[in-house]
């Protein structure tokens, strides 16, 4: 409530990987409500965020799909320590109607011919469904079907236009999916877990800490949490 | 549904249409009639920008000119300017990314003039500037119009330059970004709406100019 | 080649045909540099070779009508004229030759409007908007009409005394020559040239 | 360090280049020279390739040309022809993409040609393929070099639509994608390897260019 | 404008500049076409408003020497005539015809590279390449001296005799035409026009 400090001020710009535009406009809204602090939202790939940030952007916080992009910003001072705010669950999407014993019958069977998975140099996700596979042991079989996506943005993006018949994506998506597919939540127990990590960076002079502070508290509040809960993130 | 990114993006459009063409033509007048024998090479560089991709670009551009770099600190601090995740900082990435698109164009229409105008021009005594503004430009109309509507167009697309050295700030929001984020959040409605309108503006705003600059004889300068 | 050329006389380059007479005025006005040799005017040195001196085009003063017009195509007839006058505004005395030479109603067409006589005589008017100190006309007649030409001359003629022009002609039309040019410098293949009045050197021809 | 992306860069920049210069004539010719009172439309339509992110342009060629599409499943059926996450695929879209680079100058080289040498033409009874070999596309030789560097140089920057189109296989693996790739992967030395000969070789290959189409005279057809 | 135009003569067509000489050899080519009236050569019809007939350009079989010559700048001299030769081959003749008139040293010249009548005789000595059933020649002598006319003369009653080519001329030059030409239509600006023998017609007005 203190508009002596203007409003220009008191916007806490938030930087986050691709895969969590969906989700954010929900959390940013009610968070925007209870305090009164606007937030401004950018998102690319977490590659992209973590040079912007090492070159001086100015951003409060980070939210990474993964750990290893704000452990690296970590190491070269912009931050001290990364909270997880919840757990990414992978799901495997493809067409409504389509009948199948196991994901091992669906990827396999010959209607299938196009697979997407995000690309696990670069995506998260891309680094559990390529173990996910390796785990179940079709991987090798399925060499000639997969299509690999720069990011889950563009994985879905690949469902979305019918260019593949499957896509290994985050389960976030899952309402978005629904209507036109079938979302399946894979085994957790199959991959590697997706720990998904907020950082307070201390990139400038223009930082907000102590809202920054706020919003880290705000993801692990009851209500940020049901949030998360309902596009598809674990909670522990 | 926001609009803002628009005004945002014409803008954007605009400024770096008018600041390139009154770059490009100095240097395109250089280009063309300078003897100099390494102009080859700077004409040849001069194409480099639309090498690198554009995120690549970015993030020279930052490492450079961004907060963090010595020039970008030093202007920060002195001149209060920034010239990264700022409309200014945009602004100079979108000049020199189509830097080529404007330069090449002209370059190309200034060499195709008759040596018997040039002859005129220096027989009337004329500066080089008054030749140009007077004799040149209006001779070269569909050349300057070429690279108006190149940079013009390759602006209101670009994105990926823009979101590395713009970030999304109010300020830097164009619609090609907000188009962007609207596919990732999957609202494949929001952003088709986007990218119809945009075409639709762009489209309109092409046919006018087009039918502005078509006018036979009309002259720009 | 050396050779004097008085400012208060007409004085016409006569030749062959490809014998080098559009590359002299080029030369005099300093649009190609001779290899060697010298370029004055009265007593004022535009060119030499020998003590490397090549006076801007520009400095020169000079009026040109090139062989093909060359009038700006962007611009109509009067654009030309006030793009080439001082200040933007033709003289008055200019004007007047104008209608004098029957382009009073081309003063808004374009070049490409015109046919080449109308052409020809609108690019020696925009010279003469110059008010050069010399004026060089490569063939002015050669598209136009006996009228036409009597016309010209005759503008010619007012303009050199009322600005104290010096006027250099390259013509090949010895008819016209004779009846207007005050000296004729005529131009051989082997690079030598004489000198003289018309009357001499033109009908010695003949 | 995998030399095979600027393999895969080369191949597309030159197939794009050599495609669009066949496509661009024609088109441009049309653009230039007929009366056609709806031909303004069309020409600002074919401007638009370039006001869409790369991105989204991607998703509506996936769209319409993608495997599920009617044409792009009629195509995989009969001809095993794949439109999308192949080589041709990503040829097709860099050739839609810069489709303005190549028209725009070309067409406005056209428009500058004198009335008199497509009088002379008319009367010389040549045919319109044949005026265009041996005449108008000598005369326009510098805004021919305009339209083919911009869009070579366009091609090896542009990354934004292969890696939609792509799908990163080894055959869509462009320079351009494994530049941003390495970069995302924080791999700034190798992004900057890959970078710094792109923009050699490219500047190399351009200079060549230049040097030989600028010899005077020189026909390029 | 209603008139004949034999084949087997040389017929010209005089008048003052801007009366619209031009225009006519443009109707005649198909370039431009007249608001209303008939074009045509012996018994084949070229142009008709009436019956809405208007033979294409390149069916006409027409020679056209433009006034400003129209070499294309990007070929040399020889290749410009080779590309109006059928098959690309310039005929034994017109290879004398360029000897002829001194043209011999530049047949690898560009057209910037070569004077303005050196120009025009490259210009008619292509549109002759064409081996046209009507040549059309505008100003064909403008840039020439006496005796570049009466080489080009004599090549021209060469190639009439020749290929049997109606040819039609269009010139300023009474002396020219009063030696050469075998019919003479006298253009005049009130749009009206007096056919005749050059001895009458042209001599009348001295
Ligand atoms: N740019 C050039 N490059 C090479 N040779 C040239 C060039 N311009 C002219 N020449 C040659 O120089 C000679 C003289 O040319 P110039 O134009 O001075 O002749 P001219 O006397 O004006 O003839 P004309 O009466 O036909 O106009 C000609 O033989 C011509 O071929
Ligand atoms: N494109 C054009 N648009 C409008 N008027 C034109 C055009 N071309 C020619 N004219 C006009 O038509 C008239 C006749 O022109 P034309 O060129 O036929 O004359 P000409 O008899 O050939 O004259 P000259 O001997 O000077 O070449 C002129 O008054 C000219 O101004
Ligand atoms: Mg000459
Ligand atoms: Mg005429």
């Amino acid at each position: 409530t203190s508009t002596e400090t203007g409003a220009e001020d008191k916007v806490l710009k938030i930087a986050i990987a691709a895969n969590m535009q969906y989700p954010m406009d929900s959390i940013t809204t009610v968070f925007t409500e209870l305090t009164g602090i606007t937030c401004e939202v950018t998102s690319n790939s977490s590659g992209m965020l973590t040079a912007q940030i090492q070159n001086g952007a100015p951003f409060d916080l980070f939210l990474s799909a993964n750990m290893s992009y704000p452990e690296e910003l970590i190491k070269s001072g912009f931050g001290d320590c990364i909270s997880i705010y919840a757990y990414g669950k992978l799901a495997l999407v493809y067409p409504i109607g389509t009948k199948y014993t196991s994901v091992e019958d669906l990827l396999l069977d010959s209607d299938i011919r196009r697979i997407a998975i995000p690309d696990e140099r670069t995506a998260p996700y891309g680094i559990t469904a390529e173990a996910f596979l390796r785990k179940i042991g079709i991987r090798e079989k399925l060499t000639g079907k997969v299509v690999i996506g720069e990011s889950v943005a563009q994985v879905n993006q690949y469902i979305e236009t019918n260019a593949v018949n499957a896509a290994f994506t985050s389960y976030s998506y899952v309402h978005k999916f629904e209507q036109k597919h079938e979302v399946i939540q894979l085994d957790p127990t199959m991959y590697p877990e997706i720990e998904q990590g907020a950082l307070i960076l201390k990139s400038g002079k223009k930082n907000h800490p102590d809202e920054s502070m706020t919003f880290i508290e705000f993801l692990s509040s009851e209500e940020c949490r049901k949030i998360l809960v309902h596009f598809g993130y674990n909670i522990k | 549904m926001d609009y803002a990114p628009f005004l945002v993006t014409a803008k954007l459009a605009l400024f770096t249409t008018v600041i390139l063409f009154v770059i490009a033509i100095p240097i395109s007048y250089f280009l063309a009639f300078s003897r100099w024998r390494g102009k080859i090479f700077l004409e040849s560089l001069l194409m480099l920008p639309i090498i690198l991709p554009p995120t690549v670009l970015g993030f020279y551009y930052l490492s450079f000119l961004g907060p963090q770099s010595g020039i970008g600190a030093f202007f920060e601090e002195y001149f209060d300017l920034s010239f990264a995740f700022s409309f200014e900082g945009i602004l100079i990435g979108s000049v020199i990314y189509c830097l080529p698109f404007m330069i090449s164009p002209i370059t190309s229409g200034l060499r195709e003039i008759p040596r018997n105008t040039q002859e005129s021009i220096r027989i009337l005594g004329k500066s080089r500037s008054n030749a140009l503004r007077k004799v040149y430009l209006p001779i070269i109309k569909t050349s300057l119009w070429s690279g108006i509507v190149l940079t013009f167009a390759h602006t209101i697309g670009e994105f990926g330059l823009v979101l590395m050295i713009g970030g999304k700030m109010d300020e830097t929001n164009v619609a090609s970004v907000a188009i962007y984020d609207e596919m990732n959040a999957l609202n494949y409605d929001v952003a088709s709406h986007y990218a119809v309108i945009m075409l639709i503006v762009s489209f309109i705003l092409i046919v006018t100019l087009n039918l502005i600059l078509r006018k036979k004889r009309s002259i720009p300068a | 080649m050396e050779t004097k050329i008085n400012p208060e006389k007409i004085t016409a380059i006569y030749g062959k045909s490809g014998v080098g007479k559009s590359s002299v005025l080029r030369m005099i006005a300093g649009l190609d540099q001779p290899d060697s040799g010298l370029v004055k005017l009265g007593d004022q040195l535009w060119f030499s070779s020998e003590d490397r001196v090549n006076l801007p085009v520009s400095e020169r003063k000079i009026g040109f009508v090139f062989q093909d017009y060359s009038l700006f195509a962007t611009m109509t007839v009067e654009q030309n004229m006030q793009y080439a006058s001082k200040d933007g505004i033709i003289p008055q005395s200019i004007m007047e030759m104008v209608n004098a030479l029957g382009l009073d109603g081309l003063l808004s067409s374009f070049p490409d409007e015109l046919s080449g006589g109308q052409n020809q005589r609108a690019a020696v008017l925009r010279s003469l908007c110059q008010e050069p100190d010399v004026l060089l006309l490569d063939e002015p007649f050669s598209a136009l009409d006996d009228d036409s030409i009597a016309d010209l001359v005759a503008a010619l003629k007012m303009a050199k005394s009322r600005y104290s022009t010096a006027i250099l002609i390259v013509s090949h039309r010895k008819d016209v020559l004779l009846s207007m040019a005050d000296e004729v410098i005529h131009l051989k293949e082997d690079g030598l040239f004489n000198q003289g009045l018309p009357s001499e050197l033109l009908v010695r021809r003949f």
